[in-house]
């Protein structure tokens, strides 16, 4: 519902200072006080089981790094990225062949046919098929279309090989240098006299930046005289040294004089979305494996609990850990936006949902503005008033009944502040000023901060060390009490292109009836 | 902002004796295929083909104006069949979307004006932007966000979205009311 | 001027408009909900086209079109619309399938086994070659004309004759 | 599974981050996992990560975005905890140091990532050959940056760049298409320049117009056009006699774009022939970063010249650049007295060749001994500069 509702007009303070819809925040029970946590200051951990979303398969870590994540037997469209869908028809094979798909294309028509079932791919969206592109069609669907291998990869690994062997010879050395340290400072510090020996034990030259100038001098002078042998040296003893060309292919002739087709000439995407290939031509385009996914689980990067722990099972919508921020924190959202007078006090009605397990006390509190201002980035350009400073209770969300919207006797005395009260949510009004800026330029946007101070009674067995010493029937309850900063997002003051004023709803004045009844 | 407040004319609904809102100004075609589980609400213009296949809607769905269900068809070698239509609970559909869905599962957002591809299937808890097309037969995963066209995987959705979707429903029928 | 139905084709009674000098061709099937407008000239569809709901076929003058320059919109047989396909194209050819909210414009005239994809809209002023297929980004050609959709006519006729009420055709096979 | 566990089977993580587009994926693989723009979506928008520079609060957003940026690389593409992980970085040596402190903040506090590891770009790219001179030339989308590398060192006082990159290029394109390119329009052709309202031509537009349609001309096709401008004293394309390549249709929304054969084939012209500043074109800058070279230094270049980036992937580029240097070396053999240049195939496609150089850095047992940890960065507070003396120390150290 996140995109349901525009979850981002109303956003609350994280612990991080980061400002983020309630619906996106976790919060901590092990750090004191109970801090949010959002998706930029969790610590991300993937789960160790992978799983294609398509088939549903699931691998552990090791067996999806062989394979490269790529699931063999689902594929994404290299035309259009949407999936391909396995079809199949039958084709006439001859009799004594039938396993054997190489031969479809030279069945004679001597030899006894039987209909086989063979299989292509196609995107139902562009309609790209295997046909097109001249992939031949296969015999059985899993691991019918290969995964091909990088053109370059055996070059690559012989590469790797070699450097490899060099790394292992150069470590050796490091760990013979390892124990004369303090010698090789001073040698360092003597200057340029010892800098050869220096320069080579870094054959990478990764570690460069202040040898760089002395390496160009160093290297130009000492060349023929230097006794180490060169990287290049080592690696013709290794492998066969790469090789130089002094001219390139010419583009074809005829590729200026003919028509081109654009439609034959992929885009940076298709070609991007297979870094191995990079196909130019939709002619050599390749079904692209889709790749596996894992779940995530979320840590607190105060104290590594954990805040979210997802159920490991693909489709499952639970979690055996599910500690969000909307099941502790009441959740403000504005019910009324009015035309918008600068400078003057306008009715806003804003509702707060508790989805805590418990009844919540809740109270506005006014922030002075310049406290807040330096937490974040928001620019609060309206003061928000509120007539009712003491606390209110929101009930606990029941699910077993309705409450229609009536307000309680206790809401006598709130009267003209609490407007509705229906199950686990009540609606209040307050008054905000949009405000001039200095430079007497009316605002473009409606923005405010308030506190919204909750107090709510948590279970003590919420700490772990108490639950263990207390007999564990009898629940001590702690009251907590937090204030959240609540910054509200009015949009814009000139209600312009479509945007409307959202009028009370009816249901708040028959709410206030029933009271006057 | 809070979930609106919408009115309708008492006349213009039919309401079930299980808490469904029907318009009157909808098409339900093979209305004995139709299950509508209750407190669902289905506004004007709506087009369910329910003589196709059979059609099964969850608890507290809501089906926007102009919206089309129509069950899935497959091509076999022997000529083609209808499937039926299976929606969860908590379902948000909203105007002009076209679903040729197999499965919809529980919790589900349907962005206005999207088009839902023939067999594919939502998973729970995920959601649709709107104007996307999601092509026949894609599986949408849980907690994901697809959007364009062809609709792909773009973002994730709040590990709430449950608790948020079974709100928004809720209140959406307590706010529909009569006039 | 009354719409003509061929025998044979199947128009269902719910909320369809026939407005104008329309003609259906024979086992043409066509779902509730559907609006064909002959405004600035007849329509005229022809064999086993299968029309889905909410669709518009309208022949309908430009602005500043001369009111008296009649122009007949025909389409031609085996044709799909789509669930709200929107079609003001006045030539369209065999084969041819607009999926769901796809839009054509009057200019364009779609020859033979085209696609349109879903929700594409097609404005231009050109002819599109056989087999092309548009989606949201891109065009190109296929190599084969797409897959018929004559079972599926076959298999609603026989369905919807349970459920659905026609309107009575009124003219004998056309040739 | 623990964090403690041998990190044989956690590869390091590979990460070239570029002026357009990112390459990520694991060291030891022969090409990236995936090849991304270098863009992030915040507060659903969708911006380059060097655009910070134009924000409010440029350093802020900047980390932002960098959060958000490997969030999607590790979480999203690569499936990988940043706890398990080792980094390597391709670096730009442009890149400014305020991007370098917030890059290495963002890896090593929020993301905890075991050690990083900056190698720069032309440096990277010897590692795909297995040589310690070369001459590297690094098309990128910002610029054009020639490198000296000689026994692991890039030669910074030699290097020079150019403001030649696909941005150029594409900027070029767009004047091109506005002076030339026609449209159909009810069944006439109209300039598309003249159309009142006109689909916006974006980067991305422009991108694959150049891809789709625009191509290198071969030199003797570029000789004969430039030779006909001059005897008929003309800077425009239009009214030659050369016959330019056939023109090509663009569709761009509702649009049908005629593209004539000028654009096509002129557009990229820019990289060898500029009109204000003589020199400032491809086959120039070799040849004088070349010259500049130490004597002993300029046969090993000549002979091991290496074309990396993805601007080099444009159709007839490498030809091209290859007879123009050939031209001016038998024009006037006294600025360098070899005959030609030697190039190199780096096992890669250009746009990747850094990216595979890290990548095959990445997989040696002495990554740990050249990557700054975890811890040390925390005494640190900031990752060694490459061009400030702090790394002395830390080299003394370790």
């Amino acid at each position: 519902m996140a995109t349901l509702i525009d979850s981002n007009k109303v956003k609350y303070l994280c612990s991080c200072k980061r400002l983020k819809p309630l619906s996106y925040l976790y919060y901590c029970k092990y750090c004191k006080p109970l801090t949010l946590k959002c998706k930029d200051c969790v610590i991300h951990e993937i789960d160790q089981k992978f799983f294609c979303t398509n088939c549903l398969d699931n691998k552990v870590q090791k067996e999806v790094m062989a394979v490269k994540y790529k699931c063999s037997s689902c594929f994404n469209c290299p035309n259009c990225k949407n999936l391909l869908l396995t079809r199949a028809s039958s084709v006439k094979v001859p009799k004594d062949s039938a396993a054997s798909n190489q031969s479809l294309e030279q069945q004679s028509p001597q030899t006894p046919q039987q209909p086989q079932k063979v299989y292509y791919l196609i995107c139902v969206f562009c309609r790209w098929t295997t046909r097109e592109v001249g992939i031949p069609d296969v015999t059985s669907v899993p691991d019918g279309w290969k995964l091909l291998e990088n053109p370059f990869s055996k070059r690559v690994q012989e590469l790797t090989e070699a450097y490899k062997v060099i790394a292992a010879r150069e470590k050796l050395e490091k760990d013979r240098k390892k124990f004369p340290t303090l010698k090789r400072r001073s040698l360092y510090i003597s200057g340029s006299s010892a800098s050869s020996s220096i320069l080579h034990s870094d054959k990478y030259g990764i570690l460069a930046p202040a040898q760089k100038r002395l390496a160009v001098t160093a290297s130009i002078g000492n060349q023929n005289l230097d006794p180490q042998i060169t990287i290049e040296q080592q690696f013709k003893s290794l492998i066969k040294p790469a090789e130089t060309v002094d001219s390139f292919d010419e583009l074809p002739e005829d590729f200026f004089t003919k028509q081109s087709n654009i439609n034959s000439i992929t885009s940076i995407t298709q070609r991007h979305a297979n870094p191995d290939f990079q196909p130019s031509k939709t002619s050599e385009l390749y079904p692209l494996n889709k790749f596996y996914q894992s779940k995530e689980s979320k840590r607190c990067s105060g104290c590594e609990h954990n805040v979210l722990k997802p159920e490991s099972n693909i489709i499952s919508i639970k979690f055996k850990l599910h500690q969000m921020a909307v099941f502790l924190v009441p959740e403000v959202r504005i019910v009324t936006i009015p035309e918008w007078k600068i400078n003057e006090p306008n009715e806003v009605m804003l509702s707060v949902t508790n989805r805590y397990e418990g009844d919540v006390n809740i109270s506005f509190v006014n922030l002075a503005d310049d406290k807040v201002s330096n937490l974040s980035n928001f620019e609060a350009n309206a003061r928000i008033e509120f007539e009712y400073q003491d606390s209110v209770i929101i009930d606990r969300q029941d699910n077993s009944k309705v409450v229609p919207a009536q307000l309680k006797q206790t809401d006598e005395q709130t009267k003209g502040f609490v407007c509705f009260r229906r199950d686990n949510k009540i609606a209040v009004k307050c008054l905000v000023t949009p405000m001039t800026k200095p430079t007497n330029k009316e605002p473009d946007y409606v923005k405010c901060i308030f506190g919204l101070k909750c107090s709510i009674n948590m279970p003590e067995s919420s700490s772990p060390q108490i639950q263990s010493s207390s007999s564990g029937s009898k629940e001590n309850f702690t009251n907590s009490v937090i204030t959240h900063h609540v910054f509200v997002d009015f949009g814009p003051l000139k209600l312009e292109n479509g945007l409307k004023v959202v009028p009370k709803p009816r249901y708040i004045d028959d709410c206030l009836k029933t009271l006057v009844k | 902002m809070d979930v609106p407040e919408l009115l309708y004319k008492k006349p213009e609904f039919i309401e079930t004796a299980s808490g469904n809102k029907v318009s009157k100004n909808s098409v339900m075609c093979g209305s004995q295929n139709i299950i509508l589980q209750g407190r669902t609400v289905v506004l004007q213009d709506c087009i369910v083909r329910g003589d196709l296949a059979g059609v099964k809607i969850g608890r507290h769905c809501i089906i926007g104006e102009r919206v089309v269900i129509r069950p899935p068809f497959k091509r076999f070698q022997a000529g083609v069949a209808f499937f039926p239509m299976h929606i969860g609970d908590y379902v948000v559909i909203e105007d002009d979307c076209v679903i040729n869905a197999s499965t919809i599962g529980s919790y589900v957002h349907i962005g206005k004006g999207s088009v839902i591809g023939r067999r594919s299937t939502l998973k729970d808890c995920c959601a649709i932007a709107p104007n996307s097309v999601v092509p026949p037969e894609t599986i949408v995963p849980p907690y994901a966000y697809y959007s364009g066209q062809p609709a792909l995987y773009v973002n994730d959705l709040p590990e709430c979205t449950r608790e948020l979707m079974v709100d928004y429903a809720e209140t959406f029928y307590q706010n529909f009311k009569a006039v | 001027m009354s719409a003509q139905i061929a025998q044979g084709a199947l128009v269902c009674e719910d909320r369809v408009e026939l407005v104008g000098d329309v003609t259906i061709g024979t086992r043409t099937l066509i779902h509730p909900s559907v609006k064909i407008i002959a405004e600035a000239g007849p329509v005229i569809i022809g064999e086993n086209n299968l029309i889905e709901e909410q669709t518009v076929i309208v022949n309908k003058f430009k602005e500043g079109d001369d009111r008296n320059n009649i122009k007949v919109m025909i389409i031609g047989d085996n044709n799909v619309f789509e669930v709200g396909t929107y079609s003001e194209a006045l030539k369209i050819g065999d084969n041819n399938i607009f999926e769901c909210k796809s839009k054509v414009g009057r200019e364009v005239t779609v020859s033979n086994g085209c696609i349109i994809g879903a929700m594409c809209e097609l404005n231009t002023n050109e002819i599109l070659q056989d087999n092309t297929i548009i989606t949201v980004k891109q065009r190109r050609i296929a190599n084969e004309k797409p897959q018929s959709q004559l079972s599926q006519l076959d298999f609603l006729s026989k369905l919807l004759t349970n459920f659905q009420k026609f309107k009575k055709p009124n003219t004998t096979v056309r040739t | 599974m623990n964090f403690f566990e041998p990190f044989a089977d956690k590869p390091a993580i590979v990460v070239d981050i570029g002026q357009a587009y990112t390459k990520c994926g694991f060291a030891g693989e022969p090409a990236p996992h995936a090849i991304i723009p270098t863009q992030v979506t915040l507060n659903s928008e969708c911006q380059s990560l060097f655009t910070y520079k134009l924000l409010p609060h440029g350093l802020e957003t900047l980390k932002e975005m960098l959060i958000e940026f490997f969030y999607n690389i590790y979480y999203k593409i690569l499936n990988a905890n940043s706890r398990e992980r080792k980094v390597v970085i391709v670096e730009s040596i442009l890149t400014a140091s305020e991007f370098r402190h917030t890059l290495a903040d963002v890896l090593f506090n929020d993301f905890h990532a075991i050690s990083v590891l900056c190698i720069p770009t032309h440096l990277a790219c010897t590692y795909t050959l297995g040589i310690s001179r070369a001459m590297v030339v690094d098309f990128g989308y910002n610029d054009c940056q020639l490198m000296p590398i000689s026994d692991g060192y890039s030669l910074t006082n030699l290097c020079s760049f150019a403001k030649l990159g696909a941005q150029h290029l594409h900027e070029h394109l767009k004047a091109l298409i506005e002076k030339y390119a026609m449209v159909t329009l009810g069944g006439e052709k109209v300039l598309f320049s003249s159309l009142s309202s006109r689909p916006a031509l974006t980067e991305s537009v422009l991108e694959d117009i150049k891809l789709k349609c625009c191509f290198v001309t071969s030199f003797d096709r570029a000789q004969k056009i430039y030779q006909e401008m001059e005897l008929k004293k003309t800077d425009s394309f239009a009214g030659l006699e050369f016959e330019f390549a056939p023109d090509c249709d663009y569709n761009l929304d509702s649009l049908i774009m005629h593209i004539p054969g000028q654009v096509r084939e002129m557009a990229c012209e820019i990289f060898f022939k500029n009109e204000i500043d003589p020199d400032q074109c491809l086959q120039h800058l070799i040849l004088d970063t070349l010259s500049k070279a130490p004597m002993d230094l300029k046969r090993e270049f000549a002979s091991n010249v290496v074309l990396a980036g993805g601007g080099c992937m444009l159709d007839g580029l490498k030809p091209r650049l290859v007879k123009e240097i050939n031209f001016l070396l038998q024009k006037c053999p006294s600025v360098f007295s070899a005959q030609k240049l030697s190039y190199h195939k780096s096992p890669s496609h250009e746009n990747y060749t850094a990216w595979l150089g890290a990548a095959i850095f990445g997989s040696l047992d002495v990554l740990d001994f050249y990557s700054i940890q975890n811890s040390r960065y925390k005494e640190l507070k900031k990752l060694p500069d490459w061009f400030t003396i702090e790394i002395r120390n830390n080299l003394v150290q370790i």
